[in-house]
């Protein structure tokens, strides 16, 4: 039995992490960077250590002091939330090798997905359909023309170690073929340090769809059914729903099966994501798997009605699956929301700092999983994510009228964010139809960043609003400082009261 | 204090206040007249009831109790309070970045802070003296490295408007 | 179509229906009294108009204003929230002469189901099982002596007006009828001005159920299943949930068509509760219908997945009900704490105040319906009601891990609430295990109302805390005003950081 | 300051500061020694961490502001901070509710406020002079009606213990 969870991570998802462990009666241990002391999930923890300096290399990601907390403190486990050490196979041995439970998939398993080409092999020989390309790493150009010629161009050359859009390049024409092997193994080998490379055909404006899978230690393997995540910018989602408006229910079917195939092939163990990438017409490809908790994972849990994090710890303590394949179904629609301390209309830059107010959306169907509050100061060494808001309704319709309403509630103020820009997406046509791919943002510019209209009703409001602060601020200021010297004129006529009936 | 002028982004409105009794106000911004309820009811966040609809405006700070960011529901906006220190202040910052030999106030007041001792160094940016006049406290700083020369007033004394306070080389 | 509403009502429940209208793309206006001018309700609305001095007969209370109000801005309908004037045929049948849609049912339903003795009469009419006793107000003593000696001893005397427990009498032995009656008769003529009174059995011990309805205006009723409301205090409802422990799938059954019955019976229209009292065996006896929303109505639209408000405004507004009662069925577990401003330690009086600081709680599986914001004062004229605090799970022993985590989280300062009260029910051995009636608080004092222990550590903590506080104070009062005279010795320590590694 | 009492509820506990760092206090309550970091997160809402534990502690100031009300989470406390001066005022209220004759203050401080003119007449439980001393505002109050009859100080002035400020009849 897990009694103990250190969590390391910080933000929204340690937060959620220790929510559960609460629920579950475990104690939550929180480690914290030296920005962080004062930061939620700190407040939240029952117990807290402090692991280093600002930047994650010293702290988030620093392994040996994580584990040392760890024993100091008896943690049974350790939860590492996304990011940071989630996906790193060196430190699931580590804690293996500690005697400290990692609560997720062990090092073989994350190897195993963490190398692109290792996973497409897995893949092929578990019958999951795969992007047409090589199955080894390109040897020579020669090679990659064969492969080339067999799957038609245009094609992507990645990097096997690869992810987050480094080490990847299109080809369009053959005689970009070399060349773009050559950058694409060299900026591999110096993001990775591992300069394979390997060639996958190009599917244009596909659809980004991913399936949640959970696995025992005991072979039991199920998935929670998908999360549409088409709505992205550079690489990075921004709003996920469930189900996908995409497919159908037999592709539906077919998908899950293929992803509990997919993590069956590997000996998964825990919260796995298995994500496709899917054209027009439904065919899906396995693209990779996340061998973690996403961050998106909160549709899934509200439409399923399952809390992934509790899970996880019972898997990871070793038990059964509880739930099986035929308890679950879809319940509703739900949406999600990324919300980002960062400007829209400056290109999306972060913009950390200090919170003046927030008031967050409560109410029927609203989630709200955050960690900011009045006064925090958002650091500038992590993800700018502020939170994620998540809508339900029992229809796609009312999911995103109650988004829209829960995003009018939102208000944030000492750092821009996003939030406006979201509620735009929500009044876009081709989102409120359903219809659209990876391509949404690019090709939905007029709707998304249509210009500010000038209001100059709106404008005389704020000036009035301005104007009242600044009598208040004179009003406190005289009695405070100099008052007994006289009365200002405009509180002699604020006691003209005859005038107001 | 009834008539003032408020930047907000490029547009500059003249704000009117006519008639108060408590949170409610009589405005006129440039030429047109409102009738309003103004309710702090959190620290920066404003109500504004008037003609029975109810907007939602947060303001913060922005560098100053004259500065604000402005947060409206669909818009934000920088504005700014321009008062007759403001304008003086500005006056005095376009001439070429350059400090006059003598500070003062521009307008009657009382000196709340000396910051200074005769034959200081002080440098660029540094606050000499700190004068409450309008109801609320300016700093009065340097713009360049400086000597301070002379100190002709002392904290809790009364000042007229121009009179020297401080004079620097 | 309705565009837009009126909401005559305050605090959560006004807030609560102006989300769904938001949802709805209607327009909002609130009203509120002197005191209101800065309540959330008047802050979410789209519009909103002061309606006169701070006792509700004053205003939440005046028809009159209220609808002149409604007239003035145009608004198409009112929803009169729960309390106030949301069972008052008189106020229904204003709405209808002034052409404004009342969201309720008509003056007609509210009538008949108000007085108790006609609705004990068309209730057996319609064949729901009533309380045996009496259906016609009681003539004389000897007649009422018949009728209790047909249904056995105890019984309760009680007014064909009443409500809340006033113009109600426990009789044990026969010597006591006489006077018993009297005294009824003559409270109930004080409170009701009419002093009608009946018999029913008195069942000892009984379980609170009440079944939700939705009736159109086309003759269509379904019942949205039960919600447990048993644990109560002075007749008033602290913790629901739904489904109740209690009740097996037959008897929920059998209830649930009683409950459509009921409304039926009176031609029912919009949202309505019919309550029952249920015995340890599960005979269920009408007791009467709230024609309103309920506070408690939140654990249903979780488990059901219904907007319940929304219904109501559809049904308003003529629509037919879209749901069927065959696509409606009990998903998991809710459970609804209120969290009132009272102090537990002291016999439960209301303590209103100011708000110092709130922080609620968040995350999966939990809704806050709330009004109240930092800063905020909560008024003396109205409930002490601060918000409802709902929570799901899959299971009731999930849904009862995660109320105590968002009790918990949920801290508020500046007045006194009942919060770690209710996390004391949570813990509760007869709560846990469902095996609890209306006499659960009486019954459970030592469990609920145990003497705090002393925790010295505790205080040591709290010592330390304000003694930080008060040298922060120092700190900024010597920057502010004593600056510049000498350095303190406290601060002096706090420089030798050689101490400190 | 580094050491004065504070009472919780019924207890009254010594309470001295050893060393100090930022938010990283070495205090002694009574004869327990801690070192923990105190962190005020939001107004009036602590984090203390201590031995690797998390410790939410709200304070609200009751009246003034060396009382409070302390929230943690399953026990409330009424606190009240006892310094040199609490003591002198407490000891003055043990004395039949009636004033002394001349209002001092017992510790050294300066004259920040008068608010009263000889001649005066006031009602009990009127301030009548503030004094800062021991780095906190103190307001001075007569406890039953009174006429000023000399104030023998003006604001501004450094005052010593005991000195008489003002004398009431």
């Amino acid at each position: 039995m897990i009694e103990k969870v250190l969590v390391a991570n910080r933000g929204e998802i340690a937060v959620r992490v220790m929510r559960s462990c609460r629920e579950m009666g475990i104690v939550s241990v929180a480690v914290y960077s030296e920005v962080d002391e004062a930061s939620m999930h700190v407040r939240y923890a029952d117990e807290a250590y402090y692991i280093g300096p600002a930047p994650s290399a010293e702290s988030y990601l620093n392994m040996e002091k994580i584990l040392e907390v760890a024993k100091q403190c008896e943690a049974d486990a350790i939860h590492p939330g996304y990011g940071f050490l989630s996906e790193n196979a060196t430190f699931s041995q580590k804690c293996r090798d500690a005697g400290v439970i990692f609560i997720g998939p062990g090092p073989e398993a994350i190897r195993s997905m963490g190398d692109k080409i290792t996973a497409r092999k897995n893949m092929i020989a578990a019958g999951v359909p795969v992007v047409p390309g090589t199955t080894e790493p390109i040897s020579d150009d020669s090679k990659a023309m064969e492969v080339i010629r067999e799957v038609g161009l245009p094609v992507m050359i990645k990097a096997s170690a690869g992810g987050g859009g480094k080490g990847m390049r299109l080809v369009k024409e053959e005689a970009e073929v070399a060349g773009a092997i050559r950058m694409a193994r060299s900026e591999a080998a110096t993001s990775f340090g591992d300069d394979s490379v390997y060639i996958e055909k190009f599917i244009d404006s596909p659809h980004h769809i991913e399936f949640q899978i959970l696995a025992d230690n005991h072979g039991n393997v199920i998935h929670l059914f998908e999360r549409e995540c088409s709505v992205q910018r550079r690489y990075q989602k921004i709003v996920e729903e469930t189900p996908s408006p995409l497919i159908t229910p037999d592709v539906r079917e077919a998908m899950g099966e293929a992803a509990v195939a997919a993590a069956k092939a590997v000996n998964y163990s825990g919260a796995g994501t298995i994500e496709f990438i899917v054209d027009d017409d439904q065919n899906y490809y396995f693209l990779e798997m996340n061998t973690r908790l996403q961050v998106e994972h909160p549709i899934t849990e509200r439409v399923v009605g399952v809390d992934l994090v509790k899970e996880m710890i019972r898997i990871a303590q070793g038990d059964q699956l509880w739930l099986k394949q035929d308890d679950l179904n879809q319940d509703g629609h739900a949406i999600e929301c990324r919300i980002y301390a960062e400007d829209p209309d400056n290109n999306f830059m972060p913009s950390p700092g200090r919170i003046a107010h927030i008031t967050e959306p409560k109410g029927l169907g609203v989630r709200c999983d955050g960690y900011i509050y009045k006064g925090y100061e958002i650091p500038i060494y992590y993800d700018p994510l502020i939170s994620k808001l998540v809508c339900w309704s029992r229809t796609r319709e009312g999911a995103i009228a109650r988004m829209k309403r829960a995003l009018y509630e939102y208000k944030i103020t000492g750092v821009k964010t996003n939030i406006r820009f979201l509620e735009r997406i929500m009044d876009c046509p081709a989102f409120k139809e359903g219809k659209y791919n990876t391509q949404f943002i690019e090709k939905n510019q007029q709707c998304l960043m249509g210009p500010q209209e000038n209001d100059p009703q709106n404008e005389d409001r704020a000036i009035m609003v301005i104007f009242a602060d600044y009598l208040r601020k004179l009003d406190k200021f005289e009695t405070k400082v100099v008052a007994r010297e006289g009365t200002a004129d405009w509180k002699v006529t604020g006691r003209k009261k005859n005038l107001f009936n | 204090m009834n008539a003032l002028e408020i930047s907000l982004d490029n547009r500059t409105a003249n704000v009117k206040l006519l008639e108060r009794e408590g949170n409610r106000f009589l405005i006129t911004v440039d030429d047109n007249e409102y009738d309003a309820h103004i309710i702090m009811v959190e620290q920066g966040v404003y109500l504004l009831l008037m003609d029975g609809k109810s907007y939602n405006i947060e303001l913060i700070e922005a560098g100053g109790p004259k500065k604000y960011y402005v947060n409206t529901y669909r818009y934000s906006y920088d504005a700014e309070i321009i008062d007759a220190e403001t304008r003086y202040q500005k006056s005095r910052h376009s001439d070429h970045g350059d400090d006059d030999s003598v500070i003062s106030s521009p307008m009657p007041g009382k000196v709340v802070r000396i910051l200074v001792k005769e034959g200081d160094q002080v440098k660029a940016g540094d606050t000499v003296i700190v004068v409450a006049a309008m109801k609320m406290e300016s700093e009065y700083k340097v713009k360049k490295d400086r000597i301070i020369k002379e100190i002709k007033v002392r904290e809790e004394d009364t000042v007229d408007a121009h009179q020297p306070l401080v004079v620097i080389e």
